[in-house]
């Protein structure tokens, strides 16, 4: 058993190595060997190999992602943008916010409660990272059929593993999403977001500077988990006395990341911290190399210094290591004893293991042998970049001539009442609650909306009740039918949720969920709705300050549907102003803000009623959308609507009915002239939004929307204890409820 | 602005809030008490001293992660000890959710609390009784009151054996009962209790989030409570 | 070194709605003939040093003080075989 | 009427907080000498009719469908004395 040093692979150029198990490519590895100038040591390998993956790499998405900068629009509020762990927007008063969106789907399959727990971990790690403090989450999710006994295993799994470490972490669970399709039964979607507050001046970048500051590993020791691929050059360079079995998967220990975010947030507070990173995918090969590429010098580790879980670990594994609740900090060296007093203090173990050098190499040392020596940009930043082949699917034109316009239509008020009930229980369209109503939203006392919300609003200064609104969405439905305008359709969605509570929207991050990208169909796909919502962005004013890639959500042949997420941030200047989904008051007049079309490609009532899937999604007009925002937020300042909903899955009949549930109040809508009732209830066209107003704001109401040229309808009242459709059925509240509650729990429980 | 309910009076009341690791309601209780009009005094777990304040708060949160059960670590705390010390000699003692657990777990209240009987985290806004106006922490409310507080715990299940629970109802000791849902399989409805001498107070639900009309639950139903032991304290 | 295993369940008169759940879904797993399921806690603690009468008494303390609530809750210490 | 007791324990190789948790308390209680706790599962049933040969396969395939994560977990089966 020897060790692999520099000095070995420098003597031994011929010795076979296994990058092929380690999933690089026969030219990645020329690669290697092309930038070292020699063989590289097995700790090279497994660090050049996690690091060059789709996952770390962004290699299958990279050429596609540059439109995100490139047509980025001018934006005053962008103070960090996409290549740090999250991006920061500036939401005034010297606040800034930072957030992002990542996927655990993989993971959450294999071990729901696990996977799903430690998603929230890590997009929490990438916030903390940033300087701020987490303040909330939210979980964009998608499982396989609802009645499918494997999401029996899968969905409550995953809602209690959110719900575990969430709740335990003190973050209100703000917002989210839960889509039941079977595209999704072999890959489940579980998108995890966070989001945090700071001042401008606490925002830390990942990066190691100044020749001589320490390296600092702290928080959980680093155990075998995650490495399969590093087990592979263990055995190659180790006898087999050691446990071959490592875990396949994490277990998230969420005590020990809430003493990580503690103790983090006083080191920012003393301004203890030079550069932080937290350790996520490819652990410390991607923390150490990253923190060097980002910085002006080189990096020496000593890899014996790494508190361990399993001393049986070889610098390989160490290396590759994916043990979760990890944080490396570059600390100013008479400043390190105050740190690691910090960590003692939270009970968080703290060890230095290195410190900047003035060179431009990573060095890492095992036993007194250095086993690493690389330039690390070429781990971190020179990784491959591929331009995949794309087309479009030849299914395509036969998938959007299949018109949902032709599909049967129900004829009387009574099949239409029927219909209305299908769709209020259906899974998609019920209530959420028994999934929601597992997440706290209500710790750290500054929840101003959550579920079922439009969007969650979170209140940042409890003095100028300055606060910020987060909303995500994405539907694949749409996506499969035209990926471009699917894409935007669900970046429209959120934008229009964060307008509707009265926040101005005013940055982007997104969660990209797709097949194989080895598939050029699933290229086509991916690249569609990048130009899709490279482009919406730029009209609708919002850059992407961030995001995640996660591909290969395939079985076989058969991808998942597209499906973006798009997460939208916005800012409100005083948080009691925020507008509600509620119906509060008997009397105020209903208004439909926007355009309805005969639009049912895609539709809920094309999937609950005819199980249908065809057609063209919604059209889409972004300066319409603006407008609306403008208008809903210009409503919510000046007190002219008390309540707004805005209309998505399912339409109008969906949204009234959800507003009447919240509000406890029934409501009396009559089908607008030139509308036929079917279309008027079930419709789907996008950028609208139904308003409650007060019978002495109508007329300024109605002014401001006429001035503007925003199309306003008055479709009806707020009264009683039903929902009626004059000439068409009522529905008593009543009915209403039990109808759209308790459908998960039937399922489920 | 979204200032809360005016102060019910300004005072000299110290109130101090222990953080023991994992804690999560502990800034929130803090705002609470300033909100009420007392001085909220932060304590840390290992510490040895209660700083002369008059009155503790137990925040809630999951305190080690509620590893083991909830409460079972917190309470062997060096600052613990000064706790029991001073709730056995009248300091007056308020357990919110996880310092209920700990409550139970040190023994200065019976019983014990158990996982929800349907295994779930449940977060809602619960209706409750107050039962109990004679404790130091529910003075400002008026008997048989009821009131909407936020619930939201994996463990809030009280047990205890039927002398215990018989000697509580006797006693009048049954602070708060849960009305319309029994949320989690509490025995006899019960949401709080307190000691014999009325100064020690556990309870489930959570006050603080019920403090001020823009966030949590929207509704002030909370204040009462600390609004309560400011009053008891300045009369005293 | 030596493991101690600490066995802590239940109370028989408390209700244990883990071990109901498991059991409630026996049936539909096709399992019949199981009159009641418990579920409980196991502690494996690996003692430095011989476990002698001492180092169990120590244990049986610990136990009864630490890692069971004996208000609802009994347990049992045993000794396993060394390893 | 017998008892068979199905024990899950984390695999060692997976991280186990409530141990780790546990182990960390030790000190503060005044406990020494303990090198690892582990926190695990005990199940404990109560099986109707003899615990056959076959009847230990059935319960040996709930353990691993159903009580275990075989992902994450380990677990052992073992007949009590009757009660
Ligand atoms: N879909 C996307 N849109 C915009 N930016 C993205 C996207 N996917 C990844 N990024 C950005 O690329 C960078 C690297 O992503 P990632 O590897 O997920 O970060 P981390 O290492 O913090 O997990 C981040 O800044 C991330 O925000
Ligand atoms: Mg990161």
């Amino acid at each position: 058993m020897s060790l692999d040093t520099v000095k070995h692979a420098t003597d031994t150029p011929d010795t076979e190595q296994p990058w092929a198990e380690l999933g690089l490519k026969e030219d990645e590895y020329a690669r290697v060997r092309e930038i070292l100038g020699r063989r590289p040591t097995g700790a090279e390998l497994a660090m050049y190999s996690v690091m060059w993956s789709e996952h770390c790499s962004y290699k299958s998405s990279k050429v596609h992602l540059r439109q995100f900068g490139e047509k980025a629009p001018q934006s005053d509020a962008m103070l960090v943008g996409i290549g740090e762990n999250a991006g920061v927007v500036d939401v005034g008063q010297g606040y800034a916010v930072t957030f992002k969106v990542e996927s655990h789907n993989h993971p959450s399959y294999v071990e729901p409660y696990q996977g799903a727990a430690t998603g929230v971990g890590g997009i929490v790690r990438d916030i903390i990272a940033m300087g701020a403090r987490p303040v909330a989450v939210v979980d964009p999710l998608r499982f396989g059929a609802a009645d499918h006994p494997d999401t029996r295993r899968v969905l409550p799994g995953v809602v209690a593993g959110i719900g575990g470490y969430g709740n335990c972490l003190g973050l209100p669970n703000i917002g989210g999403e839960v889509v039941f399709d079977s595209c999704y039964q072999g890959n489940p979607l579980v998108n995890a977001g966070a989001i945090g507050v700071m001042r401008h001046e606490d925002i830390h970048l990942a990066k190691a500077s100044g020749t001589g500051n320490k390296v600092i590993l702290y928080g959980a020791r680093t155990g075998g988990d995650g490495i399969g691929g590093a087990s592979i050059l263990a055995s190659e360079t180790f006898d087999d006395a050691k446990p071959s079995k490592r875990p396949a998967v994490q277990v998230g220990d969420p005590f020990q990341e809430k003493l990580l975010i503690e103790c983090t947030l006083e080191a920012f507070a003393e301004k203890l911290v030079v550069g932080i990173q937290d350790l996520g995918a490819a652990g410390l090969s991607c923390a150490t190399s990253e923190l060097a590429s980002n910085g002006s010098g080189g990096m020496r580790v000593t890899l014996d210094d790494v508190p361990l879980r399993d001393s049986t670990l070889s610098p390989e594994e160490i290396l590759m290591s994916e043990s979760q609740e990890r944080m490396c900090a570059v600390v100013e060296p008479e400043k390190v004893d105050r740190f690691l007093a910090i960590c003692e203090k939270w009970d968080v173990i703290a060890t230095v293991i290195g410190e900047v050098t003035d060179g431009d190499r990573l060095e890492i040392f095992w036993h007194g042998e250095k086993i690493v020596d690389v330039d690390p940009r070429t781990v971190a930043h020179d990784g491959p970049v591929y331009e995949r082949p794309l087309a479009r699917p030849e299914w395509q034109d036969a998938l959007q001539a299949d018109d949902a316009g032709k599909l049967p239509r129900p004829a009387t008020g009574g099949e239409l009442k029927e219909q209305v009930l299908a769709l209020l229980s259906s899974p998609n369209q019920a209530s959420k609650s028994w999934i929601t109503s597992q997440y706290d939203h209500f710790v750290q006392g500054n929840t101003v909306l959550a579920q079922p919300e439009d969007a969650g609003m979170i209140r940042v200064d409890e003095e100028s009740g300055l606060g910020v609104a987060i909303a995500t969405d994405g539907n694949g439905r749409f996506a499969k039918l035209d990926p471009y305008h699917g894409a935007q359709l669900a970046l429209a969605e959120a934008y229009r949720n964060v307008a509707t509570t009265g926040a101005k929207p005013l940055a982007v991050s997104d969660c990209l969920n797709f097949g194989s990208p080895e598939d050029p169909a699933v290229m086509w796909q991916f690249a569609e709705a990048i130009r899709g919502l490279a482009d919406a962005c730029q009209i609708l004013g919002t850059p992407v300050t961030g995001g995640n890639v996660s591909l290969y959500n395939q079985t076989g042949d058969v991808a998942i549907h597209p499906t973006p997420v798009v997460a939208v941030l916005g800012v409100i200047d005083d948080v009691a102003r925020r507008t509600p989904v509620a119906f509060a008051e008997e009397g105020q007049l209903l208004y439909l803000l926007g355009e309805t079309r005969e639009e049912f490609g895609g539709s809920a009532w094309s999937q609950v009623v005819h199980d249908h899937l065809g057609g063209l999604p919604p059209r889409v007009d972004l300066e319409r959308e603006r407008l609306l925002a403008d208008i809903l937020i210009s409503a919510s300042r000046d007190g002219m609507v008390d309540a707004a909903h805005d209309l998505s899955d399912g339409g109008l009949v969906q949204a009234v009915a959800e507003s009447c549930l919240r509000g406890q109040k029934g409501a009396r809508l009559v089908v607008p002239d030139g509308l036929d009732a079917f279309t008027f209830l079930f419709s789907e066209s996008a950028g609208r939004v139904v308003v409650s107003v007060p019978r002495s704001e109508e007329l300024r109401f109605t002014d401001m929307c006429g001035a503007r040229g925003l199309p306003a309808t008055r479709i009806g009242v707020v009264d009683g204890d039903a929902l009626e459709v004059q000439g068409e059925f009522t529905l008593s509240l009543r009915e209403v409820r039990e109808a759209h509650e308790g459908t998960i729990e039937a399922l489920m429980a | 602005m979204t200032a809360g309910p005016t102060p019910a009076a300004r005072s000299n009341t110290r109130v101090g809030v222990v953080t023991f690791p994992g804690s999560l309601d502990d800034r929130d209780t803090q705002r609470a008490i300033r909100l009420a009009g007392a001085e909220a005094v932060p304590l840390w777990h290992k510490d040895k001293s209660l700083q002369q304040v008059d009155a503790v708060v137990l925040p809630g949160g999951f305190s080690y992660g509620d590893y083991l059960r909830a409460g079972a670590i917190s309470r062997f705390s060096p600052l613990m000890e000064k706790v029991i010390d001073g709730a056995r000699a009248g300091l007056p003692v308020l357990g919110i959710c996880n310092g209920f657990q700990v409550l139970t777990e040190a023994h200065l209240l019976p019983g014990a609390m158990l996982g929800n009987d349907h295994l779930h985290f449940i977060c809602r806004d619960q209706k409750l009784r107050v039962e109990n106006t004679a404790t130091a922490w529910t003075g400002d409310y008026v008997a048989g009151q009821e009131i909407h507080i936020p619930l939201k715990n994996m463990d809030g299940r009280y047990v205890a054996d039927s002398r215990t629970l018989d000697m509580l109802e006797a006693e009048g000791r049954v602070a708060f009962r849960y009305l319309d849902v029994n949320p989690n399989g509490s025995l006899r409805d019960i949401a709080g209790i307190t000691n014999e001498a009325g100064n020690v107070v556990g309870l489930m639900p959570h006050p603080e989030h019920a403090v001020e009309p823009l966030v949590g639950s929207g509704r002030t139903d909370g204040l009462p409570f600390f609004t309560s032991i400011i009053k008891k304290l300045v009369s005293a | 070194m030596a493991r101690v295993v600490v066995d802590v369940m239940l109370k028989p008169e408390i209700l244990d709605p883990q071990g109901q759940a498991v059991q409630r879904a026996l049936p539909r797993l096709g399992f019949e003939g199981i009159s009641d399921v418990r579920q409980g806690k196991r502690f494996e603690l690996e003692v430095d040093g011989p476990v002698d009468d001492a180092a169990l008494a120590r244990i049986h303390e610990l136990a009864e003080t630490f890692l069971a609530n004996t208000v609802i809750e009994n347990f049992t210490v045993k000794v396993e075989e060394e390893k």
